[in-house]
């Protein structure tokens, strides 16, 4: 077992870990201040649910095996078979070309940390008016049908990753961002637009919240881009600068976009833009110079803030811009490494290849999840009540409101009946 | 002259101000406040017990009018106000000895 | 010296540093906003204090020698001997066995961290209502009487490190969360109640800062788990994983039992679950495997939320909860690994080493925990006055408000007397 | 290449990535909620535009060859050269004494986010008050004329690397705070003070934020003092156990100043002594021992803690005190370090050539920046209007609001004109 | 009708409120203020400067009362609010010429 | 008595403070309020769409003072708060029936 590798590996499953809250923070300070705890807890739930399941069966769905370049077998639930001992290929080699070995539970952790954000990422698209109870069972049932599945196909040995001009995907723009992206279109579809959606603005409620969910996000970024090396070497340090210059070359493409199209340079656009960047860098960033991480970044940006503006043509309620940014920005990472992947690679087989990886991911991704989202929906119910959704989906679902600073706070309360926690009372979530 | 006060669901707030401007009126104050009445707040859990929150937030909304428009003024308040679920709040009106406009320094229906 | 494993526990150390603001913000955010800075600077404080005490005596007295199994001795004062070249053993042996060598600056950097948090963790119980000069010095005298004894118990070749079954405490369940568990308690009974306590809920008045707070000490408990191997081998990935899968089934744990006995999923029940996951698998990851870590998770989650509501029948006002959470998550992870603990150590005999080091750090804690606040409180005085605990602890001991984000904001003040920073006044403290 | 030390100066480059926002968050905190965005852009962007400025050029001008010792050459503008394999020296040395080698995208990487903070330090002394556009060329102006060229004399190879007693620099004393530090002073000087400058005391809107962003400046501190080592060795435990101790003991110094000539221990003092101190230990913390780091420490807090009172006696208005803790500070370290290092360095040439190291830097970028402000001032404007200032620089420059916690919300606001996005107006930027 | 209006210490408002109840008024409005008057300020440190903060947080609660009960009510109010030391506030009464409940448009001692 | 109300531009609260202080007034109660009439708003822009922000932030005040001081306290905040832009706000007078001091119990003028 390499030290090096696998230390560096969990650090960056650490830092995976902090973009999952970073999610939460990046989402909940863009909504209004009566459904902020929603769109946290829509992002921290993943981390239990997603964390508990991956152990259970999703490594062994993932990356145990293969069943038909689809899905992997069951011969690792539980982690079954791995001990402190086990160790799996990094993707750093030695003088020899062999690779070096890391921990599986290491492997295993890293791993598990995107199952856990990607499925965080869909709930921005549906912000303020679903059911808590259900967005759990969905992401319970979709990581298993939708996330495992396509991680498997394009990390696990699956048949993305099997054709002859295998599809390059770093650090996970199709498995990760496309397939969040288009899963978010389908849920936003089945569940329908916010009360007041076009005629309220909606506009974010605590900004530096924001900025300070991008700053997570963009640190923990270096260990989900560079990490997927899973060691150290020269393409680590490469993924890691172009993670850096393509974030920065995007959040200037989107503000000067913005400025030219609106007048300003908006603190949103400049964190939506890094996000942009860092969707777009992430399936490219080792096989690109900085050059193509610039173009990368810069384009990404420009594209997708213009193309979050497309929900208010199309008329598709996507809260908080997942499809413009994940889905439009993985889709465009994805496809430009196909011409500029450097050693060669770049060019028109690349290039299909990338297509198919998007487009088999979108086709799949879309149609399962719809089907998943409308089976909730006419069963236990996705969507939450009108009258929920006005007053504050917070207090519905959750019991409890964000912030009181007012001065005379404690006094606007007082204990239920006779003693606290009395009776239990049920709380629609 | 007087001062209507509207206390009333945060949400109708933009019905109110449209259909203020529909009669004519072009200005308003308005501040954030929290009541109660028939109305009881809500449960709120933390940490294993459970709470009454029983201020719900309210708007309160106040306008200066003329005297002759004032009934008509309360009309529409209450109209573009109701949902119809309790809640709903209450407007009144206090007569008013004397208003100015800061900028000009002009007094009474002018002042508005 | 070892450079990928003192590379790690450098790294470790500036996650476990993370942890004592990450867990400023998890107690500042549910404190009332009059005395959310007061909350904020009982733990920034113990940055200052305890890592300065411990380069004068603490690392010594923990570390250097054994004097009766008790403490250590005074030779490495001020860290006296140790220069950039001196090294000590880790946990990460080669392939003959033999111990890879770390920096001792490192392992002196990451314990001093480990007592820099303990100390802040206490202070969540007596929210709200202490002189700030007063914690000041009771955190000083209090590492030096009991955290650097029973850390030497623990970790320093003490007494409990010598048991025929050595107890096992892989990341501190004894040393830092029943040691700060249990001293909280006994501080709680010295100062009181707060004004209003029971009648009047004091619910949290920022809970996105309750889990940024939340995410800080999730993210960098993995410094403080992982880290606690002293380096990075297979053991240090298994601490890894089990830390988040404990973290995610403590959280369900928790949101399960909330659901059914108060009705609602909370975010602070999700927050609260997570930290009570992570201290139960603090002493224990090491030792089980995935389903162990499961079940203390998920156990540990579902106890505590039981248990924070004890302090309303026993009367006893835990504020944030430091009993309910790190006493009984501390107490159930160190006796639950008696049982679960892999390659044939589980058993009676381990059992009863954990049950002896859990009540011995209780007892001794305790005791001298409640002599101290005593002390102080009948000396200097620990309490505030009741005037300043209901305008608001922030104002009288620091002189600031935590918050104005009114429109006229500036208008509110005016500068002292003719010039600012005049005369100074005295403001209690 | 040498994995461990290059996967050590990744990690340090993602801790030093981290320290931007955190600034900026540190910044945001202390101004008025109407000018938080503003200041949270002001150092924010500075991640897009030097990010991007750097491998265009920057790092060339830095570190590729040497043109008299002022200044590198062209030779490697856009990274050219630099692929996956290339590598540069680490400090750290094998046996025999030769250096390790680390990839030179890691140690760009590294380099790169120096001079993307150096220049957002700057932005504390200006909040409030300036245009947005003007900022974004004074950056790219600023980092070209200034940061490339100092960064070349202190750690590229120039004259002050040069000196028969090299000028002992570790992270940045001179070529990031004390550079920082005078800058600030030169633009304060161009722009003018705030309206109400000592009338009114603007005083911080939002503490919380304030100690999260010291959290993440101490935090990130971390990577960006012992990663200066280039990798790991007992320097890099020395400096980062160094940074820790010095940190706390200045939180302390400041405190105790603040507490007997003000009457309270302040939250604002605590973070800002904590900086204080983080600023004093960059230069001097590899080179000095655990006592000499807590001397440097309490002095620095001290001493700044006096020095922030200056700009009130002396009338410039230097808003968040970046003169009196980075000028100061870094000073004061770099100075100190001349009489305590260690390893026989300490003494009167020593303290000379870091005098030399201080009063150049300070003279040549007083002058140039103030040059350039000024230009800037009377071509394009850099100060805001009046009326902007007033009714808050986030309106005008930004266009949004930072919080909106009301519970109508939605309501002030209707969607402009006909169509959202209809037309592009300009706001003043 | 009257509007009686009180400007009281933040944590008197449980209080006043519980005397209000058991009086039989069951609806309030209330909103955050600041005040001055007899009680000053306190001082704040920030970066070495000391300023005094002279406003001091303080709660307004309004409370529509009919004519009969209206003297009682300042009395009950005035009585929950006090403790006897600087700042306690002001309660006024003002004339009300007319109140409506939106929900159900009734005005007068009905809309209460 | 007589109740002054004042919604003026937040920044000009210090010298309304100041001018009143001079005049001999000791006490007031300010409320956070936003409100529209000529001045409209302004427009911010959120992803890729923009808003007219209607509701200005303003400042409520409340004076209570004597009749005879009524008509010169109104001059004195209309000054301070003047600055000569649309936006400037309104002052306005109503009638008190009574007002108590909550300390002591005291009515009427001697309340204040
Ligand atoms: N007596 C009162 N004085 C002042 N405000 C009142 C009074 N009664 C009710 N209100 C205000 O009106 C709001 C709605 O009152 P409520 O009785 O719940 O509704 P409804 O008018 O539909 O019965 C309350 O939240 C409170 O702000
Ligand atoms: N003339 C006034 N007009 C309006 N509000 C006032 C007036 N005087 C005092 N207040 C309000 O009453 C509060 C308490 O007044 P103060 O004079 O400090 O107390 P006391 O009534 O005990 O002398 C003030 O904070 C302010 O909100
Ligand atoms: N009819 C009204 N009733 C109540 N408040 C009003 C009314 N008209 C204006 N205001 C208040 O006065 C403020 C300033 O009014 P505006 O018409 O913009 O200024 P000006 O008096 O200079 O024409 C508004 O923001 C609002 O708070």
């Amino acid at each position: 077992m390499n030290g090096t590798d696998t230390g560096f590996v969990l650090i960056s499953a650490a830092l995976v870990m902090v973009m999952t809250p970073g999610l939460a923070l990046f989402y909940g300070g863009m909504v209004r201040s009566k459904s902020v705890l929603n769109m946290l807890m829509m992002s921290f739930i993943s981390l239990g649910i997603v964390s508990v399941l991956w152990v259970l069966y999703g490594h062994s769905l993932a990356f145990s095996g293969d069943s038909g370049g689809f899905i992997g077998n069951l011969d690792m639930i539980g982690l079954k078979g791995v001990d402190a001992a086990s160790t799996v290929a990094s993707f750093v080699t030695d003088e020899n070309g062999e690779a070096h070995q890391i921990a599986t539970f290491a492997f295993s952790l890293f791993q598990m940390l995107f199952a856990v954000i990607t499925a965080a990422l869909i709930s921005g698209a549906i912000a303020d008016r679903v059911k808590f109870g259900a967005w759990m069972i969905f992401i319970g049932l979709w990581v298993t049908v939708v996330y495992f599945p396509v991680a498997h196909w394009v990390w696990g040995g699956g048949w993305l990753a099997s054709l002859d001009t295998p599809v390059i995907d770093f650090a996970g723009g199709t498995a990760v961002h496309i397939n969040a992206g288009i899963a978010a279109l389908a849920v936003v579809l089945v569940v329908g637009k916010r009360v007041g959606f076009k005629k309220d603005p909606m506009r974010p409620h605590n900004m530096p919240l924001v900025l300070l969910g991008t700053a997570l996000l963009w640190f923990g970024w270096f260990g989900f881009n560079a990490g997927s090396e899973l060691g150290v070497d020269g393409v680590t340090a490469q993924m890691a600068i172009n993670t850096q210059v393509a974030t920065g070359a995007a959040m200037l493409g989107w503000l000067i976009y913005e400025r030219i199209r609106h007048g300003a340079f908006t603190t949103l656009g400049a964190c939506s833009g890094a996000v942009a960047g860092l969707v777009a860098i992430t399936p490219s960033g080792g096989n690109v110079n900085i050059f193509g991480a610039l173009l990368i970044g810069v384009v990404a940006g420009a594209v997708c803030s213009w193309a979050v503006s497309l929900k208010y043509k199309l008329g598709y309620d996507d809260s908080l811009d997942v499809v413009g940014v994940h889905l439009v920005g993985g889709v465009l990472g994805t496809l430009m490494v196909g011409f500029l992947a450097i050693d060669g690679k770049g060019g028109g087989d690349q290039f299909l290849s990338q297509a198919i990886g998007a487009f088999s991911v979108m086709g799949y991704t879309f149609v399962v999840t719809y089907i998943l989202a409308f089976a909730i929906q006419k069963t236990i119910g996705f969507r939450a009540s009108e009258d929920d959704e006005i007053s504050g989906i917070d207090q519905a679902a959750h019991a409890e409101t964000a912030y009181d600073f007012s001065s005379a706070a404690s006094s606007h309360i007082s204990p239920a009946q006779s003693s606290p926690a009395a009776d239990a009372k049920k709380v629609e979530a | 002259m007087k001062l209507i006060t509207a206390v009333v669901k945060p949400h109708r707030l933009d019905e109110i101000k449209e259909a203020l401007q529909a009669f004519g009126v072009h200005g308003l104050t308005v501040t954030e406040a929290s009541g109660y009445g028939r109305q009881r707040g809500h449960t709120e859990v933390y940490r294993g017990a459970e709470y009454t929150v029983d201020l719900v937030p309210k708007i309160r909304i106040e306008v200066l009018a003329e005297d002759d428009d004032a009934e008509q003024l309360i009309d529409v308040i209450v109209k573009a106000a109701r949902t119809g679920k309790i809640g709903d709040g209450k407007v009144w009106s206090l007569p008013v000895e004397t208003a100015v406009r800061v900028r000009t320094g002009e007094r009474g229906p002018d002042a508005l």
